[in-house]
């Protein structure tokens, strides 16, 4: 074990300093993009008089690498500095959006990822059936429209349609749990149905790779029923590439969803993190980057662990 | 408008969706620019004048105001029961505070530009302002309306309050989050008349199909703004109301005039002959417009005048137009964004369409929405812009026509033209400063450099048990930003 | 024939056709074998690789193999139930409870992801036979049974923590479990080295004799199958050629085929000694220490040189270094200490400082010609390019040294230019192998265990184009292995190692001449022999506790590859 | 009882009892089933849901004859060695492949197939479909099914530029790495890491508003965005290669590092490469979509099926299928390409079940 730690500290080592690099890279390109700040809170009434007055006020006037190193400074320290908008402390403006984006991203693991391993396991066992390709047509289907699109589609049939599911996702703070996830039910399922044919596609296609091994035909012919056969001699074998497909897939779920946001109305960080880069509000920026590149680190790492864990040959090893 | 108007009743907490706002939204009153922002200034805030929803101009925290001779001095008289939603009362001090916010060096508002012609603001007493001005100008109390103008209560240094979100507005905020959402109940202290919903809660829908859903499925019970295109659609459902009035906004399509081929008055007339205004109409507003031609002066403003001939699709004009300034076959690309319009990408596509017929050739450039009005506006040679309704024409000839202003979009370059506006501006007698309009109108269609398809019409809808006035203000969306406080449950 | 009574028929096949899928038509894999077994009968099956001696032993157990099936008319009577027309689940319930499988790679065929005991206790479980832990202390008892050490606590590693010898017997322990009728042995040795093999079969043998279990003993080794079966059949691509007790078959084989098996053992050729004119020797180890990266010392002091012409054969069991030896030499492994001199000049360290021609200079041939194979690259390619690397053949020039090379591994050119290595049989791979080597035109090849995943003639054909090609080219080889018999028909000059170190070296008839060191002596005697008393006599001679002692010793050996 | 629905019944009765005798089990299982559960739907759905079947059973069976006929015709026309493989594919990677061919054919020669220019306006906004339009007309008057053709060429065009650029990248990467080893791997590792942990819309939105939008632009980002998958997968796959001993052989000839990952490493890892690339293609697809919504997509009037779903997307909450089109017309592609991967996946298992 002590090996595991070791790897879990030299990755976390380089993760601050991939962590770094994301901050760099981010606080420059938001340099580099067209506009600043001040153009961008003022909008289509910016003179230049009242933008280089904004500029002084918020010190952009100060050179990009000293004003990266003092945010650097301050970051170091944990303090990642105020919203350049409204002077608000960046954990503050997006606390509870991470929050938010956190419960609809587990919401929507918790029902995908059991969903999408008993699924890939099932067309694994009756692969290049009828059942393994119209399970695999309806979610490819599922994959390939926008998933704003697939959004409109579930919010017609279970909001408009039939009212089963409210098609906003407002959140107040005095809401019982049941309630909320009656309200966040149905951006939850869009995100299961954009992410369970990545993960059922894998869980299956890693199971039919074992399935040729001396091991697996060493169980067949031990009697074992072939659905125990998949479950308990091929399954354990395949966990390595599944577990990195649904690391992959639960850091989109938090990442990448802005879109879902924006159709059903939730509060979440990608929207969030879209509204500051059209004002060029570079502290709530480089925030969110970081808790997402830090999502991502972590997410990885965990995926790596796991595929320790699963295997024997690793997790004891001679 | 479908719905008879009842009696209004008090009551129920009205749910509004509101289609544009941002998560950097703050209560500045300089950097208002979200939908979101200047429609809840409406509700928790005060003006010193408003537009009624007649088109007249009504008396908000001022009571009455009265001009000099030469209209280079105004006085508002405010009302002295006004009270901010803390208790205190709105006194001069508050207003010349909220008004100097944005003028001086120091100053990062939006408004700056329109107070620069502000020479000083005095108090007389408690209750009375004085606006001195460099020059003349008529419309002043009307410029008062404007979104940036709320009213703020003051610092003891002359600065004043804004992030406290405390106004004298009909609603107080109880609670909310920028782009997101805000629940506000009644100020029982408001000074004005209705504001009959109990609640009032502001909640911001960018998306054009949550709006729609929310709406249909009883989530909100009113929405700022209908897709055009599902508009017909939406008019089946019988629980929905779907308001469509015209208004003072327009799209516009400034070529610089100082920028080959632009600075041929003959091409840009044969650019404004190439479009075909019924056809946009009909297929990018779907009917909700007004055809425009080529002045910026809409029939929602006052002065308008009527009796100017309709500039029509003539490509043949084009043709002769083009042969004379010997541009044959020109080749122009006009800058786009979807975020300018509904449906503006494909405006410019369809226009591109529609000027082949006269030989020109039109490239559709879509600019990314992100930065549109400081990398496009103003820079490329042609682009596409929509503007905000403006109060009276003055105004929008000011800010964007006037040879020197910042918004010169056109850099459009009339003596004439400037010196009606100066004349206009300081005439108190309503048919010479008519008179002047349309002449300025004539200038800017034939000569100016704005391709003017439409003005858009303001549609929005509200579920059937919402009541409203007969006649809605057309200086914004939901009954020019009031829904709140004009409008009443039914049941 | 006349141990047993007619009566005690367990298994009957008659007229077993099984057919394979490939290209996309069914082919004749099995061609109508007759099988009869009897309660506890131990039956060896024999013959060359592909003869479809797995197939019968699957089919045995009335399972087909992914991509075959039992043809129609075939019948397979076990116990009086007829397998071919049982429903699947009928058929499956036997499988693990009434006929187990003993697969021929034990270490592929341990789930790696689960405890040694709780595959061993699937079984039992899912068949209600015995509860689990029931199942677990008779698991103990087998493994002591079967002189797995610390029989309480082995069961509870993984696959992996166990060596193959010991995973072998697991695996035969997990036959056991359910106590079946039947067992199906699929080669259950051929992965050993020769001590460890010495120990399964005992292993074997006993715990079919407790149990009077009747047993299928498949194989390709004649003289495995003399010590552990009753009746032998020989088999030739699926048909059978004769079947007769072992006695009989060793004693007085009937068909042309059968002779041949036998034939194989007696290749020999005349023994070179070393020049004596002062010639230099081609590669000369000294003192070479080797380590891998962070691991223990693997090489210890070897020494040991090569002259031009003669072949050195490097023996000694698995993990003994031998393989390490030939990675120093190559360069791929720079040694800690010592150096290795190719015509008296020493080499640089690391392949990468070495110039083209010294690395054109020693050449190697792998073990596995599988992994040793790329499966996608075209035949002619893998031979050519090392003759256009080194020599910048080109064009016609290069399509001659190919077809010349292939005729020289006597594959037909016009068919075998094109192929890819996975459309050849595992002799036909080793020979391509060779001709990559020879394609460099090297004075001198390394043969890492280039015979021990063939079969008997086949292995024997490679031996033979190796002597061939040493006649004809002179070639200088160091020829590493675990076999002992192999030795003997083609060395020179014989180095034993042992952890890393050379326990003995000399001219091979001086080797095979006692007294030896001990280690050499225990290899030696481990050679499998082909009379049916060997092993036992062998078992006698050592005392029961000597063997689980080879065993044990070298349980960290990882699996050559 | 129309003669319909007697028919229906006895065509599908007829067929079972076929079937049962010509010992299709299966078949007959399928087709029996089949029976039983349309008297149900007849009697709940009455003869619509009869035809709604018979249309379904129809498209299918057409599918499976155009299937069948395709890879006949391929079987014909491949050399011997490929003939033999394709022998092999399903049904399901033969229709996989013929939709390819057609969505290719469609791309390659638009100009000629479809009946109107990408941007020509023809009618009014929304009209039905008749006779001169198949699909009827979008927002613009635009004839939907030219605009769909030529977004064959465009939006397949413009996908699989960026996605092949993306496997070029980050499979070179990825082979480089697992080759070199060392620094090397670890530096591009962790680059690899920066430039997937920034999501990929805003990484879009921060390149294209750096460096423009042009077509270029658009297509060396997005391969940016994906090439880190690509080169761990690379990277993951190359590993069990480079550790074979023909790598060894090939490194011990003093064979450089190109032909290494040219001639040894790269043909052993294309078929996993490919199964990811059927899925990439798709994500690609999607992310070029998502551009339009930031603005940053494909110039109008440009034909783009991403688009042209976005651009009517609300008109399905009103049950205007429209946007279901080119959303189709994705789908169609997607599903038609992972049927060829699946089978590309099923023969690298080295399964041989049937
Ligand atoms: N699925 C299959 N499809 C086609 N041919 C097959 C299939 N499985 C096995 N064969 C062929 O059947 C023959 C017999 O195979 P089998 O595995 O029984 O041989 P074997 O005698 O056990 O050989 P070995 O000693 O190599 O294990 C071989 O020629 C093999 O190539
Ligand atoms: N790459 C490696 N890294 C670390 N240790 C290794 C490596 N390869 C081999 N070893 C160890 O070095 C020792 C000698 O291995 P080597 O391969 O030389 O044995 P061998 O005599 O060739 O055995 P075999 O007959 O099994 O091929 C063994 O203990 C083995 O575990
Ligand atoms: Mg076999
Ligand atoms: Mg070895």
């Amino acid at each position: 074990m002590g090996d595991l730690t070791r790897l879990v500290l030299k990755r976390l080592g380089l993760g601050l300093l991939t962590l770094l690099v994301v901050s760099i890279l981010i606080f420059f390109a938001v340099e580099l993009l067209p506009g600043d700040i001040a153009e961008a809170v003022l909008g289509q009434s910016a003179t230049p008089e009242t933008v280089a007055e904004m500029r002084r006020q918020l010190g952009l006037d100060q050179p990009a690498v000293w004003r990266y190193l003092q945010w650097l400074g301050g970051a170091v320290q944990g303090d990642f500095g105020v919203s350049l908008v409204s002077g608000e402390p960046v954990s503050e403006a997006i606390g509870d959006r991470f929050v938010n984006t956190l419960f609809l991203a587990a919401y929507a693991a918790v029902i995908a990822v059991p969903i999408s391993i008993i699924l890939g396991v099932t067309v694994a066992l009756l692969r290049n059936t009828l059942f393994d390709r119209v399970a695999n047509v309806l979610t490819l289907t599922s994959i390939s429209s926008p998933e704003f699109f697939l959004g409109y589609i579930l919010i017609l049939f279970l909001a408009v349609k039939t009212n089963m599911f409210p098609a906003i996702a407002s959140l107040s703070s005095d809401m019982s749990l049941s309630e909320l996830l009656n309200r966040t039910f149905l951006p939850a399922l869009t995100l299961v149905l954009v992410v369970t044919a990545h993960m059922m596609r894998m869980t299956r296609a890693a199971i039919i790779n074992l399935l040729a091994s001396p091991y697996i035909e060493m169980a067949r012919l031990k009697g074992t029923p072939p659905w125990k056969v998949i479950v308990k001699h091929a399954l354990p074998n395949a966990w390595a590439p599944i577990i990195n497909v649904i690391a992959l897939n639960l850091a989109y779920l938090i990442t990448g969803v802005v879109l879902v946001e924006v159709v059903f109305v939730y509060p979440g960080i990608g929207q969030a993190l879209v509204d500051a880069v059209a004002k060029r509000d570079f502290p709530i920026v480089q925030a969110c980057c970081l808790i997402f590149a830090a999502t991502f680190i972590l997410l990885n790492l965990a995926a790596d662990v796991g595929a320790i864990l699963t295997n024997p040959r690793l997790r004891h090893p001679k | 408008t479908k719905s008879a108007a009842a009696a209004p009743q008090r009551g129920g907490t009205f749910r509004w969706g509101l289609h544009d706002g941002n998560t950097g939204d703050t209560h500045d009153p300089g950097t208002y620019v979200t939908r979101t922002m200047i429609f809840l200034a409406h509700t928790h805030r005060s003006y010193l004048t408003m537009i009624n929803g007649d088109g007249s101009l009504g008396p908000d925290l001022a009571d009455s105001w009265e001009a000099s001779a030469d209209a280079s001095e105004w006085t508002f008289n405010l009302n002295q029961n006004a009270s901010f939603h803390s208790g205190r009362k709105v006194t001069a001090d508050d207003v010349i505070a909220s008004l100097n916010h944005h003028r001086g060096d120091e100053t990062t508002s939006a408004a700056k530009a329109l107070l620069t012609d502000v020479v000083e603001i005095t108090k007389d007493g408690d209750h009375t302002v004085k606006v001195k001005l460099t020059g003349g100008n008529a419309d002043l109390p009307w410029l008062m309306t404007d979104y940036h103008f709320a009213i703020c209560p003051a610092n003891d240094d002359g600065t004043i309050d804004w992030k406290s979100g405390d106004g004298s507005g009909p609603y107080k905020i109880d609670s909310g989050e920028f782009g997101v959402q805000f629940s506000l109940s009644r100020h029982d202290g408001w000074h004005g008349e209705g504001a009959w919903f109990d609640k009032v809660d502001i909640i911001t829908l960018n998306d054009p199909n949550a709006r729609q859903t929310a709406l249909v499925t009883g989530d909100v019970d009113s929405v700022s703004l209908i897709e055009l295109k599902t508009m017909a659609l939406l008019q089946r459902d019988p629980n929905i109301n779907i308001f469509n009035i015209p208004s003072a906004g327009a799209i516009t399509l400034p070529m610089l005039c100082d920028t080959p081929p632009f600075d041929n008055v003959d091409v840009r007339n044969a650019l404004k002959l190439s479009m075909n205004r019924d056809e946009i109409i009909e297929k990018i507003a779907f009917g909700a417009a007004t055809k425009a031609n080529d002045f910026h002066h809409s029939p929602a403003q006052p002065y308008w005048p009527d009796d100017i001939p309709q500039r029509e699709y003539d490509p043949d004009q084009a043709k002769s137009l083009l042969k004379k300034a010997g541009a044959e076959g020109l080749s122009v690309s006009i800058s786009t964004a979807d975020s300018v319009y509904a449906g503006a990408v494909d405006m410019a596509v369809l226009y591109a369409e529609q000027a082949k017929a006269s030989g020109i050739n039109i490239d559709v450039v879509r600019e990314p929405n992100d930065g549109y009005y400081s990398d496009v506006w103003l820079k490329k040679p042609w682009c596409l812009v929509s503007w905000g309704a403006r109060p009276t024409p003055d105004v929008m000839y000011t800010l964007a026509y006037k040879s020197d202003a910042a918004w010169n979009e056109s850099r459009w370059q009339n003596e004439r033209f400037n010196e009606l506006l100066l004349q206009a501006k300081a005439e108190l007698d309503d048919t010479l400063r008519a008179e002047m309009y349309r002449e300025m109108a004539m200038l800017a269609r034939d000569d100016g450099g704005t391709v003017i398809p439409f003005f858009n019409n303001f549609v929005y809808a509200a579920r059937a048990n919402v009541g409203t006035p007969d006649q809605l203000a057309a200086s914004w969306e939901s009954d020019g930003a009031r829904a709140a406080s004009r409008w009443w449950f039914t049941s | 024939m006349t141990k047993f009574s007619d009566k005690d028929i367990l298994l009957e096949i008659k007229d077993l056709r099984i057919q394979g899928y490939s290209d996309e038509t069914w082919v004749d894999i099995i061609k109508g074998v007759d099988l009869t077994l009897h309660r506890g009968e131990v039956m060896g099956l024999i013959g060359e690789s592909g003869a479809g001696k797995s197939t019968i032993g699957a089919a045995a157990m009335g399972y087909a193999r992914d991509g075959t099936r039992i043809c129609e008319g075939s019948s397979i009577e076990f116990d009086g139930m007829e397998l071919t027309t049982a429903t699947e689940s009928e058929r499956r319930a036997l499988r693990g409870s009434r006929i187990a499988y003993v697969a021929q790679s034990a270490a592929a065929s341990f789930n790696p992801a689960h405890r040694i005991i709780d595959q061993h206790t699937e079984a039992p479980v899912h068949y209600r036979i015995k509860k689990r832990l029931e199942a677990q202390e008779d698991a103990m008892e087998l493994y002591e049974r079967l002189r797995l050490p610390n029989p309480q606590e082995i069961g509870f590693r993984y696959p992996h923590q166990v060596s193959g010898g010991q995973l072998q017997r697991a695996m035969t322990a997990m036959a056991m479990s359910c106590r079946p009728d039947l067992i199906i042995f699929d080669e259950p040795t051929t992965a050993l080295d020769v001590t460890t093999q010495i120990e399964v079969l005992a292993a074997i043998r006993d715990i079919v004799d407790q149990f009077n279990t009747a047993a299928i003993y498949i194989t390709h080794d004649l003289a495995v199958v003399a010590q552990m079966a009753d009746t032998i059949k020989v088999l030739l691509k699926g048909e059978e050629v004769e079947q007769a007790s072992t006695e009989e078959m060793l004693d007085n084989p009937q068909e042309d085929y059968t002779k041949s098996l036998w034939a194989v053992r007696s290749f020999k050729r005349k023994q070179k000694s070393r020049p004596t004119d002062g010639t230099e020797p081609l590669i000369s180890v000294q003192n070479v220490h080797a380590a891998y990266t962070g691991g223990v010392k693997v090489l210890d002091d070897v020494s040991f040189d090569i002259y031009p012409g003669m072949t050195v054969a490097v023996v000694g069991e698995s993990g003994s270094g031998k393989s390490t030896t030939a990675r120093v030499i190559t360069g791929l492994l720079p040694p800690m200490e010592g150096q290795v001199l190719f015509k008296g000049e020493p080499l640089p360290p690391k392949y990468t400082d070495r110039t083209r021609d010294q690395l054109r200079q020693a050449q190697m041939i792998y073990q596995m010609a599988d992994t040793a194979l790329n499966p996608k690259v075209k035949i002619h390619e893998i031979i050519g390019r090392p003759a256009q690397f080194y020599s910048g053949l080109k064009g016609t020039a290069l399509k001659q040294r190919v077809d010349e090379l292939l005729d020289l591994i006597e594959l037909e050119p016009s068919q075998y230019y094109n192929r890819y290595p996975p459309e050849l049989s595992g002799g036909q791979k080793q020979r391509i192998g060779i001709a990559r080597a020879l394609a460099a035109e090297p004075e001198f090849i390394i043969c890492d265990e280039v015979t021990s995943a063939l079969d008997q003639l086949v292995a024997e054909g490679i031996l033979r184009l190796l002597d061939r090609l040493q006649r004809e080219l002179g070639l200088a080889y160091m020829f590493i292995t675990h076999d002992l018999a192999t030795v003997r028909s083609i060395a020179d000059e014989v180095v034993v190692m042992q952890n890393g170190k050379v326990v003995e070296q000399g001219p091979k008839d001086e080797m095979f001449r006692p007294p030896h060191h001990p280690y050499t002596d225990l290899l030696l005697s481990s050679v499998p022999e082909m009379d049916p008393n060997w092993l036992t006599e062998l078992l006698e001679e050592r005392g029961l506790d000597n063997i689980g002692e080879a065993a044990t010793s070298k349980g960290d050996a990882a699996p050559s590859t | 009882m129309s003669v319909f629905v007697i028919g229906y019944y006895a065509a599908l009765i007829a067929a079972s009892c076929l079937a049962a005798y010509f010992n299709y089990r299966r078949t007959f299982m399928l087709l029996f089933s089949l029976t039983l559960v349309s008297f149900v739907l007849g009697i709940i759905g009455g003869t619509p849901a009869l035809r709604v079947v018979t249309i379904f059973a129809g498209a299918l069976a057409l599918a499976v004859g155009t299937s069948y006929a395709f890879k006949e015709f391929l079987v014909q026309i491949a050399r011997p060695n490929l003939a033999k493989e394709l022998r092999t594919a399903p049904l399901t990677a033969s229709f996989g492949m013929f939709v390819i061919f057609t969505y290719a054919i469609a791309g390659i020669f638009a100009p000629v197939i479809a009946p109107h220019g990408e941007a020509e306006v023809i009618a009014s906004a929304f009209a039905p479909p008749d006779a001169n339009m198949l699909l009827g007309a979008d927002q613009l008057g635009r004839d939907v099914f030219s605009r769909i053709i030529y977004g064959a060429r465009n939006t397949v065009g413009l996908a699989l530029t960026a996605t092949i650029l993306a496997f070029l990248m980050g499979a070179l990467a990825g082979l480089l790495a697992a080759v070199k080893g060392g620094w090397f791997d670890q530096i591009m590792g962790r680059a690899a890491d920066v430039i997937m942990s920034v999501p990929s819309l805003i990484f879009a939105l921060l390149m294209l508003s750096i460096f423009g939008t042009s077509l270029v632009v658009i297509v060396i980002v997005v391969a940016v965005i994906y090439s880190p998958r690509v080169f761990r997968l690379t990277r993951a796959v190359a590993g069990n290669i480079v550790v074979m001993d023909y790598i060894e052989a090939a490194k011990l000839r003093g064979e450089g590092d190109w032909y290494l990952i040219r001639r040894e490493i790269l043909p052993n890892s294309m078929s996993p490469l490919i199964a990811e690339f059927g899925l990439e293609f798709c994500f690609v697809f999607l992310l070029i979509a998502g551009l339009s919504f930031l603005g940053l997509g494909i110039q109008p009037p440009t034909a783009d099926w991403g688009s042209m779903v976005r651009e009517n997307a609300t008109l399905i909450s009103f049950g205007d299928i429209t946007p279901l089109i080119p959303a189709a017309a994705i789908a169609l592609l997607t599903v038609a390409v992972n049927f060829v991967v699946d089978w590309m996946l099923f023969r690298s298992s080295g399964l041989k079940e049937h």
